[in-house]
C-alpha cells in the first residue's frame, strides 16, 4: 500500500519533471531527451504500479486539505487495468517521440509539444485514479484541453484550427452530459465521492436510466460512437502522429473506462430485466458504430483518417462485447457474461496496442515522405523495410487474422455472440443474430480497408517522387513501434496472459488459464462448444512449413530464379500510372454501399475543337464520395444557429424599445405575481 | 450593542475607506501634472486595498460592524463586495497608467481629459465603496445612482458618436430602471413604517431595521415591492431583458473602466437585490424571490448565449459574457441551497477577477491591433506572447474550463441546482453554457492562434500593462481548486446571512 | 381633523398636476415641454407644502422649498439654456413614434390604469394617499410613455424628470417623505443628472446637428 | 476425445496426407467431367499431378517490382491450407487435433492465405494484379458475413464451433430434427462455390481480364511458386468439400476408433467427395459467368437463407 503510494507520487513527479524540463530546455538541441525520457520512465512506473495493484490490495487514500472537495485517489483492479494500457502505449510512444518530435525542430516552440505531451498523459492517469466527481471532471477537462492544444499544435494551418475547434466543442458537449449524469447521481447520494455512488442503495429506476443514458452519451462522445464521432477523424488527422497514437490508443480507452466503471461499479448489473435494454442499446449503438466506421474508413485516402475511422469501428466491437455482457448478466447467465466481458476488455487492450502501432507507423510514413495521402505512396516496403514489417503486423492484428492478438479478441467476441441461443427470448436471439451479421460484415470490410491501405502505400511501384526517395526512419521510432508489435505477437500466441490479466484485474468468477491448456468454452450440454490452442497451431504451421520446404526441395531439385519486368502485354515497360489506385481498388465496394457515400462519377471531355466532337484532347474522370453524417451535422447546426440569430436580434439599438422591454418585464412580472403564477 | 465597543477602530477604517478616494480626487483636481496624478491615484487605490483587507479582517473577527449609530453597517456580504471593489480598483488604476498614457501619447486625449479621467476614477471608486457599507437603503440607492452618473462621465471621455450614443442610452435606461428600484425601496419603507407613520426618521429605511421587522410585513405589498426592486436593480445589474444598455456602455468605456463596470459595478447593483432578497425571504419565505431570480437569470444566460455566438466586437462579447455571468449568479441565488449560494458568492469574486483580466487584455489587444473587431484580430500569441497567453487563460476560465476558478463556482452552482431539484433550469443552464462555450471558444481561439493579418512587430505593451494581468492570472490559477480559509469563512458567513437572514450570529 | 374643504383642495391640486403633465404630451416645441415641466413642479411643491400643512411635519416644508428651488427654478433654467443653445434648426418634436392625438388617448388610459392599480393594491389609506397615489402612478406611467414614444432626446429627458416627480409625489404622499439627508441626496443626484444629460445634448447636437435619437442606433447586433 | 494421444497424432497426420495427396485428383476428375459433358476428350484425370511436378522442376521468373511479400505468399498459402487439414474430421467423427482449433480458426487461416494472395496481386505493379485484388477484396468482404452467419446456424444447431462437436452431433441429429440446417446447406454450398472460384463467381480456366478474378492475382507466378499456389487451391477445395460432406451428409462416418470402421469411413468419404465434385462440375457447365455486381445477389441469397435458418432454430 505505502510503497505503491510512493510509486504514485513518483509517477506524478516524473511526468511533471518532463513537463517542466522540456519547458526550460526550450530551443536546446537535446530538449527531446528532457521531455520524453521522464515520460518513458513515468509510463514504465505506471505499468509496474498496475502490476503491483493486481497482486496486492487496492490503493484508496483521501488527501483532505481543508477545502470544499477532498482529493481522493482510488486505484482498484479496474483502474489499474486501464493504467496498464495507458502506461504501455505511452511508454512506446514516448520512445518513439524521441526521434519523431525532431520533425518540428524548425519550429521554435517545439518544447511546448513535450510539455503538453507529459501533461496529457498524466491528466489521463489522474482521471482514472481520481475518485471524486469534482476532480474527475477537472482532470477530464484538463485531458481534453491538453489534447486540444496538441491537436492544434500546427495552428498556422487554419484547417487544423477548425478541426481542433470541432474536437473541443464536441468533447465539451460530452463533458456536459457526464456532468449532468453525475449530478443526477449526486442529487440522490448527497456526496461527490464515487464511494457514495457505489453504495447508493435503492434509488428510483428512472433516475438510474436517465443517469445511464446521459453518461453513455457523454463517454460515448469521447469514444466516438456514431453519430457523435464527427470530431474524431478531424482531430486524429490534424494532431501530430505521436499524439494521435496517444489519443486513439490511450484517451479513447478512458471513455471505455468511464462506461465500465459506470455499468459494473456504480450499478451492480443483476438479473432484473430493466438492465436488459441498456445492454441492447449498447449493442445496437456498437454495431452501428462498427459498420459506419469501417465503411468510411474504406473510402478514405488520408492514412490517419483511415486509422481514425477504424478506431470508431473497434470501439463499436468493444461496445458489442460490453452490451452482450450486460444482456447476459440481466438473464443471470454469469459465465457467458464473463466471456463477453473478457472479450470486450481483451479487444480494448488489443486495439490500444495495434492502433498505437499503426498510428506510429503512419507517423513514420509522414516523417519520411511528408504526405499522408496514400495515392502518393507506394513501394515503401523496399524503401523502409522495418516500418513495412511493423505495419504488416499491425494490419494482420487489426483485421483479426491468426496468429496475432486481434484474432483472439474477435474470436472471443464471436463466441459470445454464438452463445446467444442460451438466452430465453426469441426476439432477442434473432436481433443479436443480426448484430453478429453486422459484426462479420464489419470484419470483412475492415480486412478490405487494411489490405487496401497496406497494399497501396507499401507495395508495387512508388507513385510519386515523395515516396520514391523515402528512407527508413531513425531507430528510436523503430524501437517504439517494435515494443507494440512484439506485444501484438505475444498476446496473440500466448493469449492466456491477456485473459488471466483481465480475470485478475476485474476479479471475475473464472479460473485463470494455465499456459498449456486450451482456451475452451463448454456448452450447456457439457460438450466442448469451442476450443483454441494457439501455441499448438503455431507448432503445426511451422512443422508443415518445414516438411513442405524439404519436400519441394526434393521434388523440385535445383532451380534458378531470375528477375524480370512485370508482364506488360508487350507494350514496353509499365509506368506507375497504370497501377490500381486506392480509389479504384475500393470502387466496387463503394458502389455496393452507395447509400452511405452517394458516390459521384463525373466525366469531363476536352475536345480540340467544339465543332469536331470526335478528336478528344483529354478526358478527366472525377470520382467523389460524400459523408452523409457531416451533411446531417451541417443541417442541424444551421437550424439551431438561425434560432439563436433570431433571439439576438432583440438588441435593436433603439433606446425607446429598450425602455419598452423594461416596462414589459415589469408588467409581466406583476401580472404573473398577481395571478399567482409565481409565489 | 457590542459594535460600540469597537466603533473606535472600525469607524476610522470605514471613514478612511470612503475618504481616501475623495481626498485623492481633490488632489488630482488641484495638481494637474500627468505623472503626479497617476501616482496619487495608484497610491490611493493601493491604500483602499489595504484598508479593505484590514476591514475584512475585522469583519471576520466580529461578523457584523455597525458604526455611526447605524448609518454604516458592514457584514460578510458587504465584505465580499468590498474585496472585489478594492482589488479590481487597485489593479485597474495600475493598468490605467499604461493605457491612458498610451492614449495620451497618441494625442487621443489631452491633459485636461486625463485629469477628468482620474477625477472620475476616484469618484467612481468612492460611489461604489459607498454601496456596500451603507445601512440605509435610501443612501445605497443614491450611491448606485451616483455610480451611474460618474461612469457616464467616464464613458463620455471621448467625443465619439458611439460613446455619446452609449452614454445616453446608459444614462436613460439605468435611471429609469433605478427609479423603479426607488419605487420598491419606498414601498419597503412604507410597509416597515406603516404602523407608526413617523415622518423623517431614517432608521425605518435601515436594512437592519427592515430585516428585524420583516416577518410582520404585508405579503402582497412585499411581493409588489420586490418585483419593482428586482426589475430596477436588475436593470443596473445587467439582467435580461433590462440589460440592453450594458454591451454599449461596457464596450465604449476606456478598458480600465470597462473592467470596473463589468467586474465590480454589476456586483454592487446585484448586492442591492441580495439585500432586499434577504428581507423578502424573511417576510414571505424565499420561494417567491427565488423563482423571480431563476427566471431572470435563465433569460439572461440564454440571450447572452445567442448574442455571444454571433458577436463581431471583442469588448461587446465580453460585455455579453458579463450578462451571462450575472445571470448565473442570480440563478444560483435562486436555487437557494447552501452550496449554491456559496458558489454564487464565490462566483461574484471569480467573475470580477476573470472579467477584469479579460478587459485589460482586450484593451492592450485593441490598442495593438487598432481595432475591436474580432475578425481583424488574429495570432495574438505570436504578436504579443504574454498578453496572448493571459488572454487565452482568461478566456478559457470565463467559459468554465477547469482547472481555473470559474469552473469550481459553476460546478457548485449546478450541483446545487440538482440538489434543490430544479432539474429543468439546471439543464437549461448547462445547455446555454455549452452554446456559450462554443461561441466564445470559437472567437477566442481564432483570435489567439492563427497567423496575424498584417505583420506587426512582436512585443507586449509595457510592464505596467502586464503586471495587473499576471496578478489576476495567478489568482485564477490558485483559486482553481483552492479557496483560502479566510475567504471560505467569509463566504460561509455571508451565505449564512443569505439563507437565514439573522444578522446576529 | 381634516376639513372637507381641504379635501377639495387636495383634489383640485391633483387635477392641476395632471393637467400640467398633459401639457407635456399635447405640445410639440422644446420650450413648451420645459414650461410644462416647470408648472408641474411648482404644483408639486405646493402639494408638498399642503401635505406638510396637514400632517404638520416641519421637514416637509424644507423639502417643498428645496423642490421649488431646485426643480422649479434651477433645472428649468438649465433646460431653457440648453434649448436656446441647441444649434438645430427646428426645435419641434416633428414625428413621434405615436402621434399626438393618439398619445393623449393613451395617457388618459394610463391615468385610468393607475387608478385601477391603486384599487388593486388595497393599502389601508388616508385621504392624502387616496388622492395622490394614483396621480403619482399616472405621472410615472406618463413619463415612461413619453420616453418610449418620442424621438427627441430632450423630450425623453423631460419624461425622465416627470417619472422622478411621480416618484417624489409617491414618496411624500405615502410615507410623508423620509429623512432630509436622503431627500437632499436625491435632489443632488437629479441635478447632476440633468447637468450631465445637458452636456450630452450639446455634444449630440454638435456631432449629429440634431438631438433626434434616430442618430443613436449604430450600436446594435445584426 | 480431446486429448492428443500418440496414435491419434499419427492418425491425424495420415488423414492430412491423404487429403493433400488426393486434392489434385479431385481437380482432375472435375476437369474430366466438364470435358466429357462438353463432348471433349479432355486431359487425363491425373494431369494435375503432372502439372505440379513439372512446375516444381521449372525455373522461376519473378517481377522486379515485387517484394518479399510476393515471394512468401505461395508458402503461406500452402502452409495455411495444409494446417487447416489438421482440424477437420475426415473419416472419423472427430479430428485428433480438434481441440487445437475450431471452425473460426479454419476461416481465419484461409483468410490469412487470401490476405497474402491479394497483397501479392497488388505487389507486382501490374493493372491485372490490381484488378484481381480489387474483385477478390470485394468478394471476400461480402463472403465473410455469409460464411459467419452459416457457421452461426450450424453452431447453434450442433452446439458449438468445435468441428468435432459439430460432426458428431450432425451424425446423431438428422435433417428432419433440424430443418434449419437445410438453409445452412444452401448457404454453405454457395459459399463453397465462391471460395473455390467456381462459376458463376469466377472462371479458373480463363485468362480474360474481363472475367478472371483469382487468376489475375496470381498471374505473375511461375515455377515452384505457381505449383504451390495451384496445389494449395486444390487442397482448399478438397477441405471445403470434406467439411460440406461431413457436416451435412455425415452418414456412415466412423464414430469410434476402430480400423474396420475407419477403413469404411475413408472409402465412403472419398466417394462422397468425388461425387460432390462431379455434381459441382455439372452445375458449372450449366451456368455462365455472371456480371460482377450480379454475383453479389447470390451472396445475399446465401446470407438470407442462413438468416432463415437462424429464425427456424429459434421458433
Amino acid at each position: 500500500m505505502l510503497e505503491s503510494l510512493y510509486l504514485v507520487y513518483a509517477i506524478f513527479g516524473f511526468f511533471s519533471l518532463g513537463a517542466i524540463s522540456s519547458l526550460f530546455t526550450r530551443g536546446k538541441k537535446q530538449h527531446v531527451y528532457f521531455a520524453y525520457i521522464p515520460a518513458a520512465i513515468g509510463s514504465f512506473l505506471a505499468i509496474v504500479l498496475s502490476l503491483i495493484v493486481f497482486t496486492s490490495e487496492d490503493i484508496h487514500i483521501t488527501l483532505g486539505y481543508q477545502q470544499i472537495f477532498d482529493f481522493e485517489i482510488f486505484i482498484d483492479g479496474v483502474a489499474s487495468f486501464f493504467i496498464l494500457i495507458i502506461g504501455l502505449v505511452s511508454f512506446a510512444v514516448s520512445i518513439y517521440s524521441l526521434s519523431y518530435s525532431k520533425k518540428f525542430d524548425d519550429k521554435k516552440n517545439n518544447s511546448n509539444l513535450g510539455m503538453l505531451f507529459n501533461l496529457f498523459i498524466i491528466s489521463m492517469m489522474l482521471v482514472i485514479t481520481s475518485n471524486n466527481v469534482f476532480f474527475f471532471l477537472i482532470f477530464w477537462e484538463l485531458m481534453s484541453l491538453t489534447s486540444f492544444f496538441l491537436v492544434i499544435y500546427e495552428h498556422e494551418n487554419e484547417n487544423n484550427l477548425k478541426s481542433g475547434l470541432t474536437y473541443l466543442v464536441m468533447t465539451h458537449l460530452g463533458t456536459a452530459f457526464i456532468l449532468t449524469s453525475f449530478l443526477f447521481m449526486y442529487a440522490q447520494s448527497g456526496s461527490f465521492s464515487f464511494d457514495s455512488f457505489r453504495d447508493i442503495g435503492i434509488i428510483p429506476d428512472y433516475v438510474r436510466d436517465i443517469a445511464f443514458i446521459l453518461a453513455f452519451i457523454g463517454f460515448g462522445t469521447k469514444a466516438g460512437i456514431v453519430p457523435l464521432h464527427i470530431w474524431l477523424p478531424k482531430a486524429y488527422a490534424s494532431a501530430p502522429s505521436n499524439v494521435s497514437a496517444l489519443m486513439s490508443a490511450a484517451s479513447l480507452n478512458i471513455a471505455i473506462y468511464g462506461i465500465v466503471r459506470y455499468l459494473f461499479d456504480f450499478n451492480s448489473i443483476d438479473d432484473s430485466s430493466h438492465y436488459l435494454w441498456w445492454g441492447l442499446a449498447i449493442i445496437v449503438i456498437g454495431s452501428i458504430s462498427a459498420l459506419v466506421g469501417v465503411l468510411y474508413a474504406l473510402v478514405e485516402r488520408d492514412i490517419k483518417r483511415i486509422l481514425a475511422y477504424s478506431s470508431i469501428e473497434n470501439v463499436g466491437i468493444i461496445f458489442i462485447g460490453l452490451g452482450l455482457s450486460v444482456v447476459f448478466a440481466s438473464f443471470n447467465l454469469t459465465s457467458l457474461s464473463v466471456l463477453a466481458f473478457v472479450a470486450s476488455m481483451f479487444h480494448t487492450l488489443n486495439h490500444a496496442i495495434f492502433k498505437g502501432l499503426l498510428f506510429m507507423t503512419a507517423g513514420s510514413i509522414h516523417y519520411s515522405t511528408h504526405t499522408k495521402n496514400i495515392e502518393d505512396l507506394g513501394g515503401l516496403i523496399k524503401k523502409m523495410p522495418w516500418t513495412g514489417l511493423m505495419f504488416l503486423i499491425g494490419t494482420i492484428a487489426i483485421i483479426g487474422l491468426p496468429p496475432l492478438n486481434g484474432f483472439i479478441s474477435e474470436w472471443l467476441t464471436l463466441q459470445s455472440l454464438l452463445s446467444v441461443f442460451q438466452i430465453p427470448s426469441t426476439i432477442l436471439q434473432v436481433s443479436i443474430a443480426f448484430a453478429s451479421l453486422v459484426l462479420a460484415l464489419t470484419m470483412g470490410l475492415a480486412a478490405a480497408t487494411f489490405v487496401r491501405l497496406f497494399g497501396i502505400s507499401f507495395l508495387s511501384k512508388s507513385r510519386t517522387l515523395k515516396a520514391a526517395d523515402a528512407i527508413e526512419v531513425p531507430r528510436f521510432m523503430l524501437a517504439g513501434k517494435a515494443i507494440l508489435a512484439s506485444s501484438c505477437i505475444v498476446l496473440g500466441i500466448l493469449h492466456f496472459i491477456g485473459i488471466n490479466l483481465i480475470v485478475t484485474a476485474f476479479n471475475l468468477p473464472y479460473t485463470p488459464l494455465s499456459p498449456f491448456e486450451p482456451l475452451s468454452i463448454i456448452g450447456e450440454d457439457g460438450k466442448s462448444f469451442a476450443s483454441l490452442m494457439m501455441p499448438t497451431v503455431l507448432i503445426i504451421l511451422f512443422s508443415v512449413f518445414v516438411s513442405i520446404f524439404v519436400l519441394v526441395k526434393i521434388m523440385g531439385g535445383k532451380t534458378s530464379i531470375k528477375k524480370y519486368n512485370t508482364w506488360d502485354c508487350g507494350f514496353g515497360s509499365l509506368s506507375e500510372r497504370t497501377q490500381y489506385t486506392a480509389t479504384s481498388l475500393a470502387e466496387p465496394l463503394s458502389r455496393i454501399f452507395a447509400i452511405f457515400y452517394k458516390p459521384k462519377n463525373e466525366i469531363i471531355r476536352y475536345f480540340y475543337s467544339e465543332q469536331n466532337q470526335y478528336l478528344k484532347k483529354s478526358i478527366n474522370v472525377k470520382f467523389s464520395t460524400r459523408n452523409i453524417f457531416e451533411e446531417f451535422y451541417d443541417l442541424l447546426i444551421s437550424i439551431s444557429l438561425s434560432v439563436l440569430n433570431k433571439i439576438r436580434k432583440i438588441q435593436t439599438g433603439k433606446v425607446n424599445v429598450y425602455i419598452l422591454y423594461i416596462v414589459i418585464a415589469l408588467l409581466s412580472l406583476l401580472l404573473a405575481a398577481g395571478s399567482g403564477i409565481i409565489g | 450593542m457590542f459594535s460600540e465597543l469597537f466603533s473606535s477602530l472600525e469607524s476610522l477604517l470605514i471613514l478612511a475607506l470612503i475618504l481616501t478616494p475623495i481626498i485623492s480626487g481633490l488632489l488630482v483636481t488641484f495638481l494637474k501634472r500627468k505623472k503626479i496624478i497617476e501616482a496619487v491615484t495608484v497610491f490611493s487605490s493601493f491604500l483602499i486595498l489595504i484598508e479593505g483587507l484590514v476591514l475584512i479582517n475585522s469583519i471576520l473577527e466580529y461578523k457584523t460592524i455597525s458604526v455611526f449609530n447605524g448609518i454604516f453597517y458592514v457584514d460578510s456580504l458587504s465584505g465580499i463586495i468590498i474585496i472585489t471593489i478594492s482589488l479590481v480598483g487597485f489593479l485597474s488604476s495600475l493598468y490605467s497608467v499604461n493605457y491612458m498614457g498610451r492614449q495620451y501619447d497618441k494625442l487621443i486625449i489631452d491633459e485636461s481629459k486625463l485629469v477628468r479621467y482620474y477625477q472620475g476614477f476616484n469618484m467612481f471608486l468612492f460611489t461604489m465603496l459607498l454601496v456596500p457599507i451603507s445601512n440605509n437603503m435610501g443612501i445605497m440607492w443614491i450611491a448606485i445612482e451616483a455610480t451611474t452618473l460618474v461612469s457616464v462621465l467616464l464613458i463620455m471621455l471621448y467625443v465619439k458618436q458611439s460613446s455619446i450614443e452609449a452614454s445616453w442610452k446608459y444614462l436613460l435606461i439605468a435611471t429609469v430602471g433605478l427609479s423603479l428600484a426607488l419605487f420598491g425601496t419606498i414601498f419597503f419603507y412604507y410597509v416597515n413604517t406603516i404602523d407608526d407613520p413617523l415622518g423623517g426618521d431614517a432608521s425605518g429605511m435601515n436594512w437592519t431595521n427592515l430585516v428585524e421587522n420583516a416577518s410582520g410585513f404585508d405579503p402582497n405589498l412585499v411581493k409588489l415591492a420586490f418585483i419593482f426592486i428586482i426589475v430596477g436593480f436588475g436593470t443596473k445589474a445587467g439582467l435580461a431583458p433590462m440589460h440592453t444598455w450594458l454591451p454599449d456602455a461596457h464596450s465604449e468605456a476606456p478598458s480600465p473602466i470597462s473592467a470596473l463596470l463589468s467586474g465590480v459595478l454589476l456586483n454592487c447593483a446585484f448586492y442591492g437585490i441580495l439585500r432586499f432578497h434577504i428581507i423578502t425571504s424573511n417576510s414571505i419565505g424565499s420561494h417567491f424571490s427565488n423563482t423571480l431570480l431563476i427566471i431572470l437569470g435563465i433569460v439572461s444566460i440564454g440571450i447572452a448565449a445567442a448574442s455571444i455566438y454571433f458577436q463581431k466586437d471583442l469588448k461587446r462579447m465580453l460585455a455579453f459574457s458579463s450578462v451571462e455571468h450575472m445571470g448565473i449568479i442570480s440563478v444560483a441565488i435562486g436555487f437557494g441551497s447552501v452550496i449554491g449560494i456559496f458558489g454564487a458568492l464565490l462566483h461574484i469574486i471569480n467573475h470580477a477577477v476573470v472579467k477584469s483580466l479579460l478587459f485589460f487584455a482586450s484593451g492592450s489587444i485593441s490598442q495593438k491591433y487598432g481595432t475591436k473587431l474580432i475578425s481583424d484580430t488574429r495570432g495574438i500569441i505570436q504578436t504579443m506572447p504574454i498578453t496572448g497567453f493571459v488572454f487565452l487563460i482568461g478566456g478559457l476560465a470565463i467559459i468554465g474550463m477547469p482547472p481555473f476558478n470559474i469552473f469550481m463556482s459553476e460546478f457548485l452552482i449546478l450541483s446545487s441546482g440538482f440538489e434543490s431539484e430544479n432539474f429543468v433550469p439546471s439543464m437549461l443552464v448547462i445547455l446555454f453554457l455549452v452554446i456559450i462555450f462554443a461561441g466564445f471558444g470559437k472567437h477566442l481561439l481564432r483570435m489567439v492562434f492563427g497567423s496575424p493579418i498584417q505583420s506587426m512587430k512582436k512585443e507586449d505593451l509595457g510592464i505596467l500593462s502586464i503586471i495587473p494581468m499576471l496578478v489576476l492570472v495567478a489568482i485564477i490559477f490558485v483559486m482553481g481548486a483552492y479557496v483560502p480559509e479566510p475567504l471560505q469563512t467569509l463566504i460561509e458567513d455571508s451565505s449564512q446571512i443569505l439563507l437565514s437572514g439573522d444578522i446576529h450570529n | 381633523m381634516i376639513l372637507p374643504t381641504e379635501i377639495n383642495v387636495l383634489d383640485i391640486s391633483a387635477a392641476i398636476l395632471l393637467v400640467a403633465t398633459f401639457g407635456l404630451i399635447v405640445r410639440r416645441g422644446f420650450s413648451n415641454w420645459v414650461h410644462a415641466y416647470r408648472y408641474q413642479t411648482i404644483v408639486l411643491a405646493g402639494i408638498v407644502a399642503l401635505i406638510a400643512l396637514i400632517t404638520d411635519i416641519w421637514e416637509l416644508y424644507i423639502v417643498s422649498a428645496l423642490t421649488f428651488g431646485i426643480k422649479a427654478i434651477v433645472i428649468p433654467k438649465i433646460l431653457f439654456y440648453v434649448t436656446k443653445k441647441l444649434d438645430s434648426p427646428i426645435k419641434l418634436e416633428t414625428n413621434p413614434y405615436i402621434s399626438m392625438k393618439l398619445s393623449v388617448i393613451v395617457s388618459a388610459l394610463l391615468v385610468a390604469m393607475s387608478y385601477f392599480i391603486f384599487l388593486q393594491l388595497n393599502i389601508e389609506s388616508n385621504e392624502i394617499i387616496q388622492v395622490f397615489l394614483p396621480v403619482s402612478f399616472s405621472l410615472f406611467f406618463i413619463g415612461l410613455f413619453v420616453i418610449i414614444s418620442r424621438r427627441k432626446a430632450l423630450n425623453q429627458m423631460v419624461g425622465l424628470l416627470t417619472i422622478e416627480n411621480g416618484l417624489f409625489l409617491f414618496a411624500v404622499s405615502l410615507t410623508h417623505g423620509f429623512s432630509l439627508i436622503i431627500e437632499i441626496g436625491l435632489m443632488a443626484d437629479i441635478l447632476l443628472g440633468v447637468i450631465i444629460s445637458s452636456i450630452l445634448l450639446f455634444r449630440m447636437s454638435k456631432t449629429f446637428d440634431s438631438i433626434d435619437i434616430k442618430n443613436l442606433e449604430s450600436l446594435r447586433d445584426d | 476425445m480431446d486429448e492428443l494421444s500418440f496414435t491419434g497424432i499419427i492418425f491425424g497426420i495420415s488423414q492430412v496426407l491423404l487429403l493433400v495427396s488426393l486434392s489434385p485428383l479431385i481437380v482432375g476428375i472435375m476437369r474430366k467431367t466438364k470435358a466429357k459433358s462438353q463432348k471433349r476428350i479432355g486431359s487425363p484425370i491425373i494431369q494435375p499431378y503432372f502439372d505440379i511436378i513439372k512446375l516444381l522442376r521449372k525455373d522461376e521468373v519473378i517481377s522486379e517490382q515485387s517484394s518479399w511479400i510476393f515471394r512468401c505468399t505461395p508458402w503461406i498459402n500452402f502452409v495455411t491450407a495444409v494446417s487447416v487439414a489438421f482440424f477437420i474430421p475426415v473419416s472419423l467423427i472427430y479430428s485428433p487435433f480438434g481441440v487445437v482449433g475450431d471452425i473460426l480458426l479454419v476461416v481465419g487461416l484461409f483468410g490469412l492465405g487470401k490476405f497474402f494472395t491479394i497483397l501479392a496481386g497488388l505487389d507486382v505493379a501490374s493493372s491485372f494484379g490490381g484488378l484481381g485484388s480489387s474483385r477478390e477484396i470485394m468478394f471476400s468482404a461480402l463472403v465473410e458475413p455469409a460464411l459467419f452467419i452459416t457457421i452461426f446456424v450450424i453452431a447453434i444447431f450442433y452446439g458449438g464451433t468445435n468441428i468435432s462437436t459439430i460432426v458428431s452431433s450432425a451424425n446423431e441429429i438428422s435433417f428432419l430434427a433440424a430443418p434449419g440446417v437445410l438453409f445452412a446447406l444452401i448457404a454453405f454450398f454457395i459459399i463453397l462455390m465462391a471460395e473455390t472460384g467456381k462459376l458463376p463467381f469466377d472462371n479458373q480456366s480463363t485468362h480474360l481480364e474481363l472475367t478472371m478474378i483469382h487468376e489475375a492475382t496470381i498471374l505473375e507466378y511461375s515455377g515452384k511458386s505457381l505449383a504451390l499456389i495451384e496445389w494449395s487451391q486444390a487442397i482448399k477445395q478438397i477441405i471445403l468439400l470434406t467439411l460440406f460432406v461431413n457436416i451435412f451428409i455425415p452418414w456412415g462416418i466412423a464414430d469410434s476408433f476402430s480400423w474396420s470402421q475407419i477403413g469404411f469411413g475413408v472409402l465412403l468419404v472419398i466417394v462422397k467427395i468425388i461425387s460432390l465434385g462431379i455434381l459441382i462440375a455439372f452445375i458449372e457447365i450449366r451456368i455462365a459467368k455472371w456480371r460482377l455486381f450480379r454475383v453479389v445477389d447470390l451472396i445475399a441469397i446465401s446470407i438470407a437463407s442462413s438468416m432463415i435458418g437462424v429464425i427456424f432454430f429459434f421458433i
